[in-house]
Formats: C-alpha cells, structure tokens, sequence
C-alpha cells in the first residue's frame, strides 16, 4: 500500500498530467501551505505544492541572490527547467520572504493563465487577523470564479472543506500510530506519504490512507525499525534520503513539526454559518510558521506537548541554510527542548545534504541518547 | 611538490613493561580519520602500543597499515587481538572490525582515560573538521557541536599554511611565538584566501613567524568562537593533531580564560585509545 | 574626455545634524531622569502613536542604532560575536544581531549600560522584524513587546479592508500603550505627531528631488548622515524643521551651482544600505569623478513620494496641503497607516519588479550612468529580489556593479577585492582616476 | 611596435611580449613572495629569447591581482579588462569569455565590438576556482593533469554539496572511503565547479561564442563539465593561460 504513495511522491509531474488529461480541470501551482486549499477543491481545480528536487543547480543565481534559503531556489529552478510546464496557474500565500521571491519570479519568467498573491496575515495572535483574511480569502474566492468563470455556490464550499477536512483527519489517525512502541510506519514512508498529500488529488489520497488504515488496523506493520524514537523539526523538510539515513542507523521518527506532516493537516475546519470565515479560522488557528510566531511563542508548547504524546527521546532540529524565521525560533525551541530532558541535533540543510557527513553526526547523537554499559 | 611540509610525521610506539601475554583482555582501536589513523592496542586498558600514519586515499589499507605498524615487533598477531573497534570517517571501512562507534564518543572516552575524568570540555581539531565535546565523569558525551561550512580552524587549514610557508607542521607552533608583538589576526575566513592573504602579506616583506602568527591567532579566534557556543566547562583538553600546536592552544587557553590539562599521552590518538578502551568492555561484555 | 570643475562647500547644517543625533540618543538614555519613558522598536515602526503618551517619551531605534555599532569595528565586532556565542546564526540581519549583542554585553554604543527600555513598539516589515524584538524582550528578561502587522500588499492593491487591519491593530496599540504605561493617552499629540511625520517626510523627498540638478548638491555618502534623522524619529518637530532648513540650504546650493564632488563627470546610483565601516568606498569613487547622487533607500525608506501628472516622481501631498485637518484618532490612524503603506522602499517587498521600475525611474529622472548594488547579507528585507532588480537595469541599458557585502558584519565585506572591482566597473565605463 | 604584457596572478606570472599582435615571446613562472624580483627575471630571459633590447619596447602594460607590484609598467589595467580584450583579439566573434584561474573565476559579457557589457565574479569562497580542483586532486592523489582525464571516464552524477575547497576535500575522502570510484569523484569534482562557473556565467547572460581562458582551460574535464551545463560548444585557444598577459600587451588607448 506504501508504494502507491511513493509512486505519487516520485512520479508527482506525470501525476499531475494524467489527472489534467483525465479530468480536463485546471492545476494550481502554489507556494506555502497557507494557501485555502478548501477554495480550489471547491473550484475543482487541483492544487500542487511547489517542492525542489534535491538536485544541484545553476539555474537560479541570476534571479535569487545566493543568500536565501536553497529551499526557494530549487522551487524556482523547477520552474526554469519546465518541470512544472503544465500548470494553469500559480499562487502563494504571504509567509516568508524567502519563497516569495520564488514566486515573484516565477511570474515573470514562466507565466501562467492565472497568478495570485494572497497577503495572508503575519499578525495571527491578534484578533483582526481573522477578519481580515475572510475578507482577502472572499477576493480570492472571487478573482478564481472571474478565472473559472463560474460563481463557486456555497456548496462548492462545503464541499472544499469536506475534501480537506477528510484527508486532514485520516492523517492524523495514521499519525497516532506512530505512538506505537514499534511504529508500523516508518519515518520515510511517512514522509512520502505526507509529501503527495500534497500533490494528489485529496481524495485519491483520502482513498489510499482508508485501505492503509484498515491494513494497519488489521495489525500489518511496514517497518522492522523499532529504535531511538525521534521528532524532526524546523524548516521545510522533504529530504526522504536524509530520513533514511537516520532510520538506517536506528534511529525512528516518530513524529515532525513541518511544513510538510503534521503543520499542514494538524488542524482542521470547523465550519460556521460563514463557511469562508470558518476557514479563515482554520489558517489563523493552525500551528504556526515561525514567520508568524510572534509576539508570544506558540510553537513552544505545541512542540513540547507532541514530544510527550509520541514518547521523543531527541529531536532532530532541521534548517534551510539562511532560514531567517527558524533561525529567530531554533535557539528558544532547542532550550526548551533541553529544559524538558529532550537532547536536540542541529543541522543545517542545503539543496542536497552531505549524508557522509551528517551520519557521523546522527550515528554520535543516537550514541548519545542510548543508555549503555560501556562506561 | 619537492618536500612536502604539511605532512605529520608518522610514528609508532611499544610498551617496554607490559607483557601483552599476561593480560586476559586485548582490545584494539583503530581511528582512520580524513587526514591521518592510528592504531591503538591495550591489554587489559592499559596501553601497549600504537602507530598513527598518514591515510591513503584506500582507507580499508590504511586500517590495516595502522593495525600493522602499531604490532610492530610485538609478536602480537591480529588474531591475538580479541576485540576491534573501528572509528573516524573510515570506520566503516576497517575490515577487522567487530563494531564501529563514531569518533566524537571516542574521542570522549580516551580523553577521560588520557586526561582524567575532571575532563568537561573536549575540543578535537582533526583534519577536516572540528569538534567541540561536552562530556560527564564516565567520558560519555553529554553534546557536541561540529564547524559547518568553513574550514578555517581546522588541521587542514594549517597544513595549506606550513605548505605555502616551507615550515615543518610541527615547528609552525613555536615559530609562531617568534615575534616582538602579535600582529593583527588574517581576516579571510576563506582557507584558500587566508592563502592568498599570507602571500600578500610575504609580499609585503612580512616574517614569515609573523604571518604563522597572524594565522594561527585567526584560528584559534574562530575555534574559541565554536566552543563559546556549547559553553566550556573546566577541565577543557585539546585532542587531535592540532592539540601538539602550541602556536594555536596557548592562544586558545589565553582567550577562553582556561588552561588546557596536559597529558604524557600521545593527543593524536585519544580516538583510536577511546575505540579501545570500548572494545575491552564490549570484549567483556561478550564474555559474560 | 575633458573634466568638469565645480563649487564645493561643506553643508553648513552639518554640525546641527549631528546635534540632532547626538541628543536622540542621549534623551533615550537619560529619559528616566527626567520621569519621562523609553521605548525600543524599528525606524520604520509607527511612532507617531507612542507620541500620544506625552512629550517625554524617548525612543530607540534598531536600525540606526545597528548602523552606528558598525561605525565602531572593535565593538561591532565583539556586538556580533556575543550573540553567535547565544548561539544565534551568523547570517541574521547583523543590524539585530549588532543591537543584541549590545544587550547582551549591557554596553551602550553612546557611553554606559544599555538602557533597558520601558516597552517595545514594533511593526512587521520582514521576517525578522517581530521577531528581533520578541528575542530582545526575552535577553532583557521580559519586556512587554507589541507588533503591528502592514503585509497587506503593495500600495496599488490597497483596499478599506487592509487600512483596517492595521488601523484596528493600532486602535488595540493604543490601550495597550496605556495599560502598559499606566499613562492617559493624548489624541492632540497624536494629531500633531502625524502631521509631523507627513511634513518631515515630504520634505525629505524634495530635498532628494533636487539632487536631480548636475552637479548634484549633495552626494549619498552625505545624504546618510541627514535622512538617518528620519529613521530616529520622523514623527518629530525636530526632525520636520530641520529638513525645512535643509531644503534651503540645498536650494541655494542649486542656485549656486555648488556640487557635492569639484569633478561630478558620472552620476551613480546605489541600492540597499552600504557597508557602514567602508564609506571609503564612495570616497574611493570620487578619484574618478564618480558620485553616487542617491538611491532607492536614500530616498524612499524615509521619503514619501507619488507619481506627479506628468509622470515623474514628487514628494506625496501632504494631508495639510490637500486642507485635511485631522481631528479624531481614527482620522490620524487612518491617515499614518494609507502614508507609510505607501512608502516606496516597501513596495518591493512584494515583488521586485515593483522596485526595478521605482529604480528606472529614478535612474531616468535622475540621469544615472550606472548602478552599484549592494548584495547586502546583511538585510534580507532591501536584498529581496535584487538579482531581478539587477537584471532589469542591464535590460533597461544601465550598467551594473554587483558587490557583496554587509551592513553591519565587517567580516563579509572584501574591502581591497570590492576596490579592484571597482577598477574593473570604471574601466568598462571608460573612466580612470583623475 | 613591440609591447608588453605583464599578468601578476595569484598562483603565476605570466609575461607576453608582442610585436603587433603577434607573440613573440611569452613566458609563466610561479608568483612566489618577491614578485617585482621574479617579473624582473622572466621579464629579461623573455626579452633575450625575442632577442629585443629593452629600449624597442614601447609600452609595459600590467594587469592581475599583483599587478601594483610591477612598478616600472607604464600602464595598469585590470584582468577583466585585459581578459576581454585578448579573448576577443583572438576570436572577435566571442561575446562570453570565461576565465578561470588558481583562485578566481570570471565571467564577462561583451558586444560585437569587444565592449564589456557585464561581467561577475566568484565572491568570498574560492570553490569556483582552480585551487579547488588542486585540493581534490591531492585528496584523490592524482596529479591535476590526470585529474581532467580521469573525470572524462566517468558518467556517474554525484552531487558535491561543500562549496569550501577545503570541506569538500573531506567530502571526497568521505567519498573514497565508501568506495567510489576515482574517476567518479573527479567527476563530481569537476562539475561542482563547472556548476559554479555556469550560474555565474548565466547570471551575466551569456550569448556565443564563448570562450574559455586561464589555467583551468587544461582540465578537459571541466571544459566537458562546463559545455555540458551551459549546453554549448566553448572555444579554448591555445596558450588560454596567457591571454589576460596577451589582452595586456595588446592594450592601448
């Protein structure tokens, strides 16, 4: 049943093309996971993540100066090579700087039909926020049903919400498996299927997650791995090699704070008369990008109280090279980390990681928690 | 490259007293590290010989090279050997090998044996990279944290250095005391433009100890700068190569405020002693 | 080529200049002396709105104040390495990092402990802003912090919706001033503060406009030392006046046919904020007639502009002269947040193709002959999207001088190789030293 | 008219003397720490082999990042834009010259009259650079000659993430150590700096034809590398070490 996943995960272009040609609907590019999937569910039209490969480039110097995070370079470089050539559209939702710029110039050098920036508020903590992005998401709504040509009924919505409310859900049931002594899943296959979450068409996805679960209900387990339980954490982390070498080296993760796993399908909608305002909640209320993590520190106890639920006996802390927002949140987290008798590993991550390298620093850092009579 | 200056000296060295026949445990360590190995033999945690040389670029040969040397008229055969670890980049690469840990607890191990178990704070200048070590009274580490994306402060970097200079790497310490005043630190982070930098400054008509100065002053700054992050706590101890440079550990003690423990052992093999002093336990272990 | 002479002369409100700067920082320090409070927070954040407070209400600003650490490179230096040693990354904006190691070091750039500050007031431009202050509260041991968020899009896209957003937000601001400070809050001074700030900041871009005249009045590497005013304190009468007494002062310069250079043969431009400790490199440039006559950020980080009819750029008409006559606080709220929504230098937050048309039309109006931008590690925020910028120059037809370097973090600026690429730049230009 | 180039690199001295444009001599020793000693030197032994007397020549012209210290040139000028002008002498239909010598990388953009357009250079690392390779070839233990053949060999892709020379020296013993083949490594040594110079060719846009020039131009592994990544062919003259020396010579007002 894994393999279906990793099929999507690998193969995630051609996905995307044979679901256009099947379907004939539109395909929306976007950056960020703020950006109200339930919107182009309801608009029918398929959203795609826009993730790097993990390939060395020199496509993107002239166009992003090489200070900012690798991640949003190998974005854009996906673009300059045409990988994405067959999007309709392209979006992001406002968070950091850094992708951003991914975005503006992917605009200029491979436009599309439709393009939108949707100044999704930093300010969450504060109680206009929510009002405020009803408001922009309502623009939103309207600049797509200009684009579609059609008015997107309140139905429409509903329904959005229920294909995203659904997936969201089951993610979090396979999720509490992996507070299993021996986690049936491991933290690779994890990450595949958490990364063609987003990707695929959410009830594609929804599909295959049901026969998973009932499998894993039945007892079936795809892992042998039953080592160090771990917790990633920090920038956005798709790097399923990386994961590999930690599992290879007995090491499991059990559990994640990204962008791609539990940030993204954490919280779900709960809807309200005013079925744009319910969702607006959902952005504002879900755990927070650091980008957004102020004035107070919300990431902290979310961070602490996951480490407790999944058992975490160290944390992986990941950062993109020059991640400005996990930078300004790595110090305070790691201290509280520590606080709570959780030892944390840095590393910093780069289009490709050096595996060599980093393994001595795993292999050290698992030496490091296992308790052992050799002393 | 007529004569190499940057090479260490290879070396090995055998116990007069012990008798390795006497001892009921023969453990063995062996450290292929990026730049250098060493082969480390107890008996019964009591050190009887060891060799460190240079590593090929085939670190399967260079481990046995090592191991080799380090038996070197002992009369000792590696299957007299009841337990080997290996450590370092290479380790897994040491065809002999019952177990393979990694050098950063390694290093901690054997610098509680070669310095004492006061040891807090261990600071392992290897070849290529640097490694700051917190550990406890066992010698088990408590954190680590290693230099990422530069190599100044590191063994290699001083090696570029003695090469471009003519000067044996094992006098670039003392020579860099040569001189009436200390001068300004070089300020290219950049290995390659220290390099640069150093010629500049020859140009100018610079001693040559004034510019060894300069550079060994710029990267004891940068190390200081890495073990201030995970915090140093006494007793602080000097483990590699580098730990023979006293051009870079009086600079280094003087801007930390801490002295560095001293020690009769070799700082070079404090890896290959902590792989070891773990096979003699896993030895025992296996045992009973 | 045959070379120009001019007139030069030194400005003669220099002295008061420094005056002004020099007594902002001594006010914050000794602000308790006098009863008065203290608050810390950026030189783009609303200060208009603690002004409400009263008139002994002294703020400092982390931009400015990163800038002056850099101008000292052995404390600057010990500023950057305190807060690596915290374990803060190096490749932070090095403003924030040089302001918290001041903290950290409890030395104050001006003399003395670092003055703890009484409250935080901050908005968030970029990624860093909210977050330079939520760390500063957390190394002071707790200071009570309030953020406004203004990422509601480029000024073009401005809707009732997004004035809102940010006016509630200063609405909230504002209780949350007078709970904090436990003080009655005054809507005249308010009123007052935001004229000012509309006034000072006008004012700023018509001083910047005349540097359109050949030879330019004033030179960038001047224009630093006056528009920093601006990031102290833009909301001030202080401020506002003296820029009064500046525009005089450089009108008569034009009239005067008085030139920031004596040899004003190639007129640059510049972008995103130099190397501090390395203005040399402005002086290096005038050996071969060079003169940087401004920039986006000298001219639009403080200065408020709009598109004139017939199309070139002018200083925004300020609310006074368009005889609004603000009375009530959401009126004044209303009227700040639409003003610094539509600075220029934010603009391109939101896309760099924004600001490589602001840039080309500068380079246009003002008659540039090249371009020196500043890859700035040291500031994520001016850096975003340069590469794009760079691009669009070169397609525009203006040559390009690419350098890296940083604001505030001497160690990644190459003085000597920044110079021979200057050599290089020149040549390609045809100049040599004069 | 008989002239002079003089090009003062980081890891070499390079000196032309033509006559006209032709190359009458020319002549590299290693830069070492008494430059003007060591120009003046090559400079005399160069002079006896195009058997001319110092006083036939007309103009000295110096240039590289050591040039200050050759005080008796007449002229200065710097390599970029003594690199364009002989690149483009040599071959006027070339608008992209790319020079890569021991510690920088240069990529220069020029229009059809030899004009320069836009050029950048490789900033504060020297991984885009010949130094780079030196390194690797040392850890490798193969001479630097070798090293481009040895790349030619392999078909591999291994991703080299250090971009310090110094860093991916232990990258490539991390390498060995988990047993690649040498002449992948070579490879993927050879095309991280290919890379390296590429996003900097393309971020000064580059047209043909392009021309490749300085040290490096003798590592066909690279000028492989590098043909690969900007997806065109790559003029190398012969003597591409010498053209910034040349382009020197050959300069005047």
């Amino acid at each position: 049943m894994i393999d279906k996943f990793v099929q999507w995960e690998k193969n995630r272009h051609q996905y995307a093309k044979d679901w256009k040609a099947r379907t004939g609907g539109k395909v929306m590019g976007y950056f960020c996971t703020y950006v109200p999937e339930e919107i182009l569910y309801a608009a029918d039209i398929l959203p795609v993540r826009i993730l790097g490969s993990h390939e060395p480039h020199d496509v993107t110097e002239a166009h992003i100066f090489g200070m900012y995070c690798p991640f949003s370079r190998d974005c854009l470089a996906q673009g300059l090579k045409g990988r994405y050539d067959y999007l309709d559209g392209i979006m992001i939702a406002q968070s950091c700087l850094h992708i951003r710029q991914a975005y503006t110039s992917w605009t200029k050098h491979i436009p599309v039909d439709f393009e939108y920036y949707l100044p999704m508020p930093n300010n969450v903590q504060s109680p206009h926020a929510t009002p405020y992005l009803t408001e922009e998401i309502t623009q939103f709504r309207k600049a797509l049903e200009k684009w579609i040509g059609r008015e997107l009924t309140d139905e429409n919505i509903q329904n959005g919400i229920d294909i995203m409310n659904e997936n969201r859900a089951l993610m979090h049931e396979l999720y509490t498996y992996k507070k299993n002594d021996n986690p049936p899943v491991s933290g690779a296959d994890t990450m595949e299927i958490a990364i063609s979450q987003q990707m695929v068409d959410k009830r594609e996805h929804t599909q295959a997650l049901k026969e998973l679960l009932a499998e894993l209900g039945g007892g079936k387990s795809y892992s042998k791995n039953s080592g160090t339980r771990l917790m990633v954490l920090g920038s956005e982390n798709d790097d399923i090699a990386f994961i590999k070498m930690v599992e290879s080296v007995n090491g499991t993760v059990v559990a994640d704070d990204h962008c791609i796993g539990t940030r993204y399908f954490w919280n779900n909608v709960k809807p309200n008369e005013n079925l744009v305002e319910s969702i607006a909640t959902r952005y504002i209320e879900r755990p927070a990008c650091p980008s957004k993590d102020w004035i107070d520190r919300t990431r902290i106890p979310h961070i602490l109280s996951m480490a407790k639920e999944f058992d975490v006996k160290g944390a992986i802390v990941i950062q993109q090279k020059f991640c400005d927002p996990h930078e300004l949140d790595i110090p305070a987290i790691t201290k509280a980390l520590q606080a709570n008798d959780i030892k944390t590993l840095f590393l910093e991550f780069d289009v490709t990681v050096p595996i060599g390298q980093f393994k001595i620093r795993v292999e050290a850092f698992l030496e490091m928690l296992q308790e052992d009579d050799l002393f | 490259m007529a004569k190499e200056f940057w090479r260490w000296k290879e070396y090995n060295w055998k116990s007069e007293t012990i008798d390795w026949k006497d001892g009921n445990t023969v453990s063995c360590g062996i450290d292929v590290g990026s730049v250098s190995s060493q082969a480390v033999i107890l008996v019964d945690g009591e050190l009887y010989a060891y060799s460190s040389m240079r590593t090929g670029s085939d670190s399967p040969m260079s481990a046995t090279n090592a191991m080799n040397w380090a038996l070197e008229d002992t009369g000792m055969t590696q299957d007299n050997v009841h337990y080997v670890v290996g450590t370092g980049y290479g380790r897994v690469n040491v065809p002999f090998a019952n177990k393979t840990i990694t050098e950063i607890a390694c290093h901690a191990r054997g610098a509680n044996l070669m310095y004492g178990n006061t040891v807090r704070t261990i600071l392992d200048m290897g070849g290529q990279d640097c490694k700051a070590i917190r550990c406890d009274e066992k010698g088990k580490v408590t954190n680590f944290l290693m230099n990422d994306k530069c190599a100044a402060g590191t063994g290699r970097g001083m090696e570029v250095f003695a090469d471009l200079l003519s000067i044996p790497i094992e006098d670039v310490g003392e020579l860099s005391f040569q001189v009436d005043e200390e001068p300004p630190p070089v300020s290219s982070t950049c290995v390659v433009f220290a390099k640069t930098e150093a010629t500049g400054l020859l140009r100018e008509g610079w001693p040559k100890n004034k510019v060894i100065a300069a550079y060994c002053s710029a990267m004891s700054h940068r190390v200081v700068t890495l073990l201030q992050r995970i915090g140093v706590e006494s007793d602080f101890v000097i483990t590699g190569g580098i730990g023979k440079n006293v051009g870079i550990v009086r600079r280094l003690s003087q801007e930390l405020g801490f002295e560095t423990l001293k020690t009769d052992y070799d700082s070079q093999i404090a890896g290959a002693l902590g792989a070891a002093l773990f096979g003699r336990a896993l030895a025992e272990k296996a045992r009973n | 080529m045959s070379i120009p002479t001019y007139k030069t002369e030194t400005l003669k409100c220099w002295n008061k200049a420094k005056e002004i700067r020099n007594d902002f920082y001594t006010n914050y320090a000794s602000a308790h002396e006098k009863g008065g409070l203290r608050w810390a927070g950026g030189a783009w954040s609303f200060g208009a709105i603690p002004a409400g407070l009263g008139n002994d209400i002294f703020p400092i600003t982390g931009e400015p104040y990163g800038a002056s650490i850099a101008f000292n490179k052995e404390f600057s230096l010990r500023c950057l390495e305190a807060t690596e040693k915290k374990g803060y990354a190096r490749d932070l904006c090095s403003y924030m990092r040089s302001y918290w190691g001041s903290i950290i070091l409890d030395e104050y750039a001006f003399g003395g402990k670092f003055p703890k500050p009484d409250f935080m007031w901050q908005d968030h431009i970029c990624c860093s802003h909210s977050k330079w202050y939520q760390v500063a509260s957390e190394l002071e041991g707790g200071i009570p912090t309030y953020s406004i968020d203004v990422a509601v899009g480029p000024y073009n896209s401005v809707t009732d919706s997004k004035i809102e957003y940010l006016v509630n937000q200063m609405h909230d601001g504002i209780e949350w001033l007078k709970k904090t400070t436990r003080r009655e809050y005054n809507d005249d001074l308010l009123i007052e503060a935001v004229n000012n700030e509309c006034r000072a900041t006008a004012l700023w871009a018509e001083i910047c406009l005349l540097n359109m005249t050949v030879p330019t009045p004033i030179d960038e590497k001047s224009m630093y030392s006056l528009y920093v005013l601006g990031t102290l304190e833009k909301h001030s009468k202080v401020v506002a006046d003296f820029y009064e007494e500046l525009l005089d002062e450089v009108k008569y310069r034009v009239a005067n046919g008085i030139g920031a250079i004596a040899h004003e043969r190639c007129r640059l431009m510049s972008d995103t904020q130099p190397p501090w400790g390395f203005l040399s490199v402005f002086r290096y440039l005038e050996k071969f007639g060079a003169v940087s006559v401004g920039s986006l950020y000298t001219f639009g980080l403080i200065g408020v502009w709009e598109d004139k009819p017939d199309g070139t750029w002018g200083p925004r008409t300020t609310p006074k002269e368009l005889g609004i006559d603000i009375t009530t606080r959401d009126q004044a709220l209303k009227i700040l947040a639409d003003w610094n929504l539509s600075k220029p230098e934010w603009q391109h937050f939101y896309s760099p193709h924004l600001k490589s048309d602001m840039m080309i039309k500068i380079a246009k109006q003002w008659k540039i002959d090249g371009v020196l931008l500043h890859y700035n590690r040291g500031c994520e925020g001016l850096s975003l999207g340069i590469a794009e910028n760079r691009l669009a120059l070169i397609e525009a037809g203006y040559p390009v001088m690419a350098f890296e370097g940083n604001m505030g973090d001497e160690r990644e600026f190459d003085e000597a190789k920044t110079m021979g690429r200057i050599d290089s730049f020149m040549e390609t230009l045809g100049m040599t030293i004069i | 008219m008989i002239n002079v180039g003089i090009d003062v690199g980081a890891k070499n001295i390079k000196i032309v003397i033509v006559n006209g444009q032709d190359i009458i001599a020319k002549g590299k020793v290693l830069s070492g720490f008494e430059t003007k000693e060591t120009v003046i030197a090559l400079y005399d032994q160069l002079l006896g082999e195009a058997n001319v007397t110092k006083d036939q020549i007309n103009l000295i012209t110096s240039t590289g990042s050591g040039r200050k210290a050759v005080d008796f040139a007449q002229k200065s000028i710097t390599e970029v834009t003594a690199a364009a002008k002989g690149a483009t002498t040599l071959y006027p239909n070339v608008h992209c010259v790319i020079d890569v010598g021991a510690e920088e990388g240069r990529s220069i953009r020029v229009d059809s009259n030899g004009k320069i357009v836009d050029f950048a250079l490789n900033e504060k690392c020297a991984a885009g650079a010949g130094a780079f390779i030196e390194s690797m070839a040392r850890a490798l233990e193969v001479s630097i000659e070798d090293f481009g053949m040895l790349s030619l060999q392999s078909d591999r892709e291994i991703p080299m993430n250090a971009q310090c020379a110094v860093f991916a020296e232990s990258e490539v013993v991390s390498l060995l150590h988990s047993k690649t083949d040498k002449k992948d490594i070579a490879k993927a040594v050879n095309d991280a700096v290919a890379s390296r110079i590429t996003s900097m060719t393309r971020k000064v846009g580059f047209e043909n034809d392009i021309e490749l020039i300085g040290g490096m131009a003798k590592n066909t592994g690279f000028i492989n590398a590098l043909k690969k990544g900007l997806d065109s062919e790559i003029i190398v003259p012969e003597n591409a070490e010498y053209v910034t020396a040349f382009g020197a010579a050959i300069y005047n007002d």
